[in-house]
């Protein structure tokens, strides 16, 4: 925890007062200047009507649901501008197409020479349609898998930040096998012969996050959660109503919290009081170092120490009596 | 012919665990009434329509083993409540009602066998359970079926019928489909097949791990497989879907999987395939399949 | 037997000679040539009993070619039909579609359990069209590669049977990646852990033939061709009319003795007199023989040396001067 | 920037091997008159309209490598006539006019160097030679290349511009495809990185082989690229291609190249790159490229 509860107004402060410096150049230029200053202003209203957690109130697994996806929730690429030098982003499958919600490459993550995956969900209204709000088309995962290749050829462990509602639902996406991409990902995953750290930093919506979910080690920020199915989807089947998404949310035990509980975690990096879009530098802070630290970690594995370790964790994992 | 052969060895008989109340089933797909003794005898295929009636997890594995091979694996693992989860009922007295129904501790049933004389480890997913959904006990007892076929040297068969993940357990069901990847890798060190025959219907988290990464996947015909359901697809995209959408004959088109294969040759098939893959001398039991046979080829005559 | 026997006295005797000088070689280095010269050995064998040809049909290059793609040619199928049992076709890339041109799956050849591959150009008009006159899109050659890959984990030698005038040159194909399909399977063919023949049944067309023509050894039947591209596009670019291509097919040297000269075959599998599809029986057991003793000479090395022999194989093809 | 010191780096000279007769000279794309002095400068990037000229590969070298740094290793291998190949002209005599025009014996110079002090082996074909058609000299020296780098533990650098195999060496050139990628697997088995660079054109056996079975795939801006010729295409489909077709961007779309890289970042580009794959310590060089510095990022504005 390393952001004190007033640097919400800090913030609200800072914001409106870059919304007011851009409507000042955009008088004096001519320019429209809108594309820039609708996000903010959005941005301010958001945090505005947003509930403030008081120091003394928990928050609900329902609003923990809601702050992980709201618009202004740093992305991946947030991160990765402060974490990652010497990225260079890798395009596309070699089969089909390039996927803009899975995106990836080798980089040096503070300055550990790593092979980067990140779901990325877009930081404009233009760039989310096009990233398809980080619901990936196999394609994305098949680029995923070529990358792991890389990976394990040049012995650069992977990183994965995965944000992601889902992998999409669309008939192109079936078409050229999802369900197949998924799982094939899931299996190159448990055979890397590098290790594996991946942070769940926003959303980590089901099949679509586990396929590049399975490593070494898996981590999840404060206010992120990770489920087999969306509330919304849950309470649509089980109460017939998917308005009963908070309901959901409780029982699907999907914060990072109950996800330590559960053994699906290793670890919960800290975010600043009330999210980490209130201080972005502090959270990607707080995210460098604990990937780093894994790294570091697993870096004194070999390949057959690292495959096994990450086969006993999922082999593990389950809960079930035997008579 | 094989299939005369076939059947030949597997005269229709009233089985242990199958008890027939009703005389006749009405075929859900054309709505003919067929005699219970005829569909049996037909391996629960609709005569008139060939329709794949949906197997119970114990029809299937009378459909796929030879008579009397079958040595159960599965049943000493029970699931839990590890979330204390209630939605308009509770997990655990949704399982006490699935118990019931179909007198299995879960979704799954294991075991060895033979096919054709060939020694195989099998799992049968049963739809009749929860919808086939995939928690903690399912991924467990794939797992441990899929390892002791490693570990005694048999290929693996695994019929999958599932929704998909089981809800109730959240995130721990999602990890199955990581547990029963890891499971498998133990069939490939060993270089034993793994073959998977998707029915109807499979999907979601089942369709997206285990079923999907076999060396050969089979699909009865007319199976619904795919990662979302048809409905959450058609409500994302709002329009409608295309015939035959998702359909086996759909992803076998659409190079997804190895092939259709009706019921009624699943067993010579699996010998066929095993027998070569696991390069075994030609049987006595002759299982040959000579690529005019394919229903691909009939189509060409000769030149 | 159609090769005009002046022909065939030449290369007799040139076989001779080189058998001759390898035996020399081995007794002055002391090296056991023995793998060198029992191909070459047999083959002289071959050619001297090999049914004498009328000596008023001689046959020049542009006619073999066009009897290679005679409708009549018997197809893979003709063959597996009388050579494969326990057949199982195994359909698609488990990425995008099934390729009817390019098929395969595991069978018996001859009894002997091998993954089989098979350019197929159909056998009636619909079929043919289904086929694309046996021109892969990508999507055969990456099914290819997958029947590789279960080759390898079982153990299965890959026997391929080529028959393409090229890959398909269409949009769709370059937009899948046409070429990436075929340069993957190329370095797949390098990387088999088990023995590959391939044997060119018909036309052997430039990379799309190559895809699948990696193997420890290559064999051709006496009235296929093998080039790398066909005399008609060759006659359109070199003679800008390709109305020249029976020229083409002379410069060329497309034919089976030429490519047995060129070393780039190691062996001629003979076909009845007139070709192929007079005598099916005949040509199927003379194709079965062939590629069932090859299949059973490399039975006897190992992965290790599989691998080094078919890279050095193709690593010697090539002709140049060294100053 | 990068670019800035990438410049100082590099200021325009006269080169050795490269004169320039002419004072301008008339971009092909947009057909305005440059000097040839702000080509040179530019890496014979049109200003104007951002075409990239073909480069001889002479000038290839001098705008990839550290100035001073290539040593040569291709040269001593030399074409033949194995076919004696007769179409309108004999090849013998077109081998000849081609090696007056180039100065070289064949479509290929390799070499070794360094980019931005990291040491790296280059092949760069020659377009200009024959239309960088590859017959055995060009597979021979590219293998020998590749093996050297491997053998001498550098990254692999290659230069694509082919219009395919050399139809005069016939089934001697369609094995060059096999014969490289049997070469670079040497670099493979020693873990290091291979990058080719596809220029206009690079089509035919060529992209069917060393080309695209590179670790990392680069191309210039509107190289064209496939298998097929466009023309080929056309006969075959009798309709018009569309819009773009085969060109690097369209490929990049369709997840066949890894990145479209203007060839005033090659530099930056590769040694960014093959730091990281090498696992080299981060340089005093900094040749930093954050993930916000691509094209398609800068596109979105923070939130
Ligand atoms: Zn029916
Ligand atoms: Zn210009």
């Amino acid at each position: 925890m390393t952001t004190p509860p007033t640097d919400l107004k800090a913030t609200l402060l800072k914001l409106e007062a870059r919304v007011h410096d851009l409507e000042v150049t955009a008088r004096e230029t001519g320019q429209n200047l809108d594309a820039a200053i609708h996000p903010l202003r959005a941005e301010v209203e958001r945090l505005r009507t947003a509930p403030v957690p008081a120091a003394n109130a928990p928050m609900t697994r329902w609003e923990r649901v809601q702050l992980a996806r709201a618009p202004g929730r740093p992305t991946a690429h947030d991160y990765t501008e402060r974490l990652v030098t010497d990225f260079t982003e890798l395009h596309g499958d070699r089969n089909f197409a390039d996927d803009h919600a899975l995106i990836g490459g080798p980089g040096r993550w503070q300055g550990r020479p790593v092979m980067l995956l990140m779901q990325q969900k877009g930081r404009d209204t233009k760039s989310r349609v096009r990233r398809r709000f980080g619901m990936s088309n196999p394609e994305g995962y098949r680029k995923a898998m070529r990358l792991m290749d890389l990976a394990d050829k040049f012995g650069l462990p992977v990183v994965c930040l995965i944000d992601t509602p889902g992998a999409y639902p669309g008939i192109e996406a079936e078409e050229r096998g999802q369900a197949w991409a998924i799982a094939e990902s899931i299996q190159r995953m448990v055979r890397l012969r590098v290790p594996a750290v991946c942070a769940v930093i926003g959303e980590g919506g089901s099949g679509g996050a586990l396929a590049i979910g399975v490593g070494n080690r898996v981590l999840i920020q404060e206010n992120a959660w990770y489920s087999v199915i969306s509330p919304e989807s849950c309470a649509a089947i089980l109460w017939r109503d998917s308005a009963q998404a908070p309901k959901a949310a409780e029982a699907l035990k999907l914060t990072a919290p109950d996800l330590l509980e559960l053994g699906i975690v290793e670890e919960v990096i800290p975010e600043p009081v009330g999210g980490a879009h209130l201080d972005l530098d502090a959270a990607a802070a707080a995210l460098g170092e604990a990937v780093g630290r894994h790294l570091d970690e697993l870096g004194k594995l070999n390949e057959q120490e690292l495959k096994a370790q990450r086969a006993a964790r999922f082999r593990a994992l389950g809960a079930f009596t035997e008579s | 012919m094989a299939l005369d052969r076939f059947f030949r060895r597997r005269r229709p008989q009233q089985q242990a665990g199958s008890d027939m109340p009703d005389l006749w089933t009405q075929c859900p797909a054309c709505k003919e009434s067929v005699y219970n003794r005829d569909l049996e005898a037909n391996l629960w295929v609709c005569p008139k329509c060939n329709h794949h009636i949906r197997l119970e997890a114990g029809r299937r594995v009378e459909v796929l083993l030879d008579e009397g091979s079958f040595v159960q694996l599965s049943g000493r693992v029970h699931p839990t409540d590890p979330l204390n989860f209630q939605d308009t009922e509770a997990y655990s007295d949704r399982l006490v009602r699935a118990q019931k129904k179909t007198g299995r501790p879960d979704a799954i049933l294991t075991g060895t066998g033979s096919i054709l004389g060939l020694p195989v480890t099998l799992a049968v997913m049963d739809f009749a359970f929860s919808g086939g959904s995939m928690g903690s006990v399912v991924g467990e007892e794939i797992s441990r079926a899929a390892e002791h076929a490693a570990q005694i040297g048999t290929p693996f068969v695994l019929v999958a019928a599932s929704g998909g993940a089981r809800m109730q357990e959240s995130a721990l069901s999602l990890m199955q489909m990581a547990k029963t990847t890891v499971a498998l890798e133990g069939l490939t060190a060993r270089g034993l097949p793994y073959v998977s025959i998707l029915t109807d219907p499979t999907t979601g988290g089942v369709t997206a791990s285990f079923a999907t990464i076999a060396d050969v996947i089979m699909a009865e015909p007319g199976a619904l497989i795919g990662f979302a359901g048809p409905r959450v697809i058609q409500q994302t995209i709002r329009q409608s879907l295309p015939e035959g959408f998702q359909r086996a004959e759909f992803l076998l088109e659409h190079g997804m999987i190895d092939d259709v294969v009706d019921r009624r040759n699943h067993r010579n098939f699996l010998a066929g395939l095993l027998g070569v893959l696991t390069r075994r001398a030609p049987d006595a039991l002759p299982t040959q399949q000579s690529p005019e046979q394919s229903s691909e080829q009939s189509a060409e005559a000769p030149a």
